[in-house]
């Protein structure tokens, strides 16, 4: 089990800001890929990658990342603080 | 070397002059503020900034001591907030302090923009016509290849 | 495109408060301050800082005219003291503000890099063993030609 | 006449902050020539002119400007500010 985050936009059009994901995906684009297959809410989420971002137990990482051992994955836009 | 992630407002004067002071090593200190600007048709409600608790603050620490590693700072504070703000209400600031005036300009420059681009806060702007997420700009990505 | 120059310590906090605060066109602001740092042996008693009456004024005028033109400033501000100063008072500052962050720091460095070498004010260090007139920086000439 | 100050070390080796000076000199150099032939303290101001700066009515400026109007010139090291 992984706790998924989603933040801003990406929070909004899946609905939610957290939620716990049965997966056995090996790397983060395998979970955007089972995610995606979900409801087309997730889809429509995930529908361009490029923009967003992600990052595994809040290090900001690649989608190439592996997840084994991860406890926590977040997806959301580019960030704008400042 | 102090990192403070708040939703209450800041006392910019009091901080300023809190640091500038409690500087002795340092005879040069340099401070940017951001401030929530209206829109160009200004009609600017609020802003509402959401952030990733927990990664945000490990965040900030981490372009603090990257900071600290890359210049001779004897010190340094991060104040940003989040949630509701309103027009000219200050966002953040930071502020370092250095034996020499290039490494405090240098090290605020470094800490403002990885904080632009690589601290987990998203900006959403509500105006009479609707919200909208601030969009990430590419200068600021951009900025971060020079360093 | 507010100078002063006065002999009375001026107060940074409610200086850079009052700066932040009055903009309502800038979304970034930044400040410098210089404070009297002890010799590395840790003796000075005093710095004293002389200066031009009348020129002073109109070079920081110029030097801040000079960066209006070339940054896209709402506001400045440029205080600087004379006359005898104690370690860790404050010395001088300055403050920008415009709408984008890199305006804003641009032109406060601007105005540090052309304040310390073409502002005609003197510093002179009062230690046990006597006085001494600062030296200028090689560095510090050095820094005007990448403006 | 032209008013001339000085500020710093040159003050305090010339001993005076500001004097009146009557003379025909045509640029800064000439009034320096002048001023190092008047007495020992003089000479000693203006030794090395490469360590020192000078102003023409509050304007920073070269050794060879025209005095030709100018109602002050002040000599000093090199300024020290911020």
């Amino acid at each position: 089990m992984i706790d998924v985050l989603y933040f801003a936009w990406v929070r909004e059009r899946i609905g939610l800001p957290k939620e716990q994901v049965e997966t056995t995906a090996a790397t983060v684009a395998d979970l955007v890929a089972e995610l995606k297959l979900r409801e087309e809410r997730y889809a429509a989420a995930f529908e361009d990658i490029s923009a967003l971002r992600v990052a595994v137990d809040q290090e900001l990482c690649d989608f190439d990342t592996p997840l084994a051992g991860a406890r926590e994955v977040a997806f959301f836009p580019p960030m704008t603080g400042g | 070397m102090t990192v403070r992630v708040q939703q209450a407002a800041f006392d910019l004067g009091a901080e300023v002059q809190d640091f500038a002071t409690r500087q002795t090593q340092a005879g040069a200190v340099v401070n940017f503020t951001g401030i929530v600007r209206d829109t160009a048709a200004g009609d600017l409600d609020r802003m509402e900034i959401e952030h990733y608790p927990g990664m945000t603050e490990s965040a900030l620490a981490a372009i603090d001591a990257e900071a600290i590693k890359r210049w001779e700072l004897k010190d340094s504070l991060i104040i940003h907030r989040f949630g509701i703000l309103r027009p000219n209400e200050m966002i953040m600031m930071v502020a370092t302090a250095a034996p020499h005036r290039v490494d405090a300009f240098e090290a605020a420059q470094y800490l403002m923009d990885y904080l632009k681009s690589r601290a987990p806060f998203w900006k959403k702007e509500f105006t009479k016509d609707g919200a909208e997420w601030v969009e990430a700009k590419l200068a600021d990505e951009d900025a971060l290849q020079k360093w």
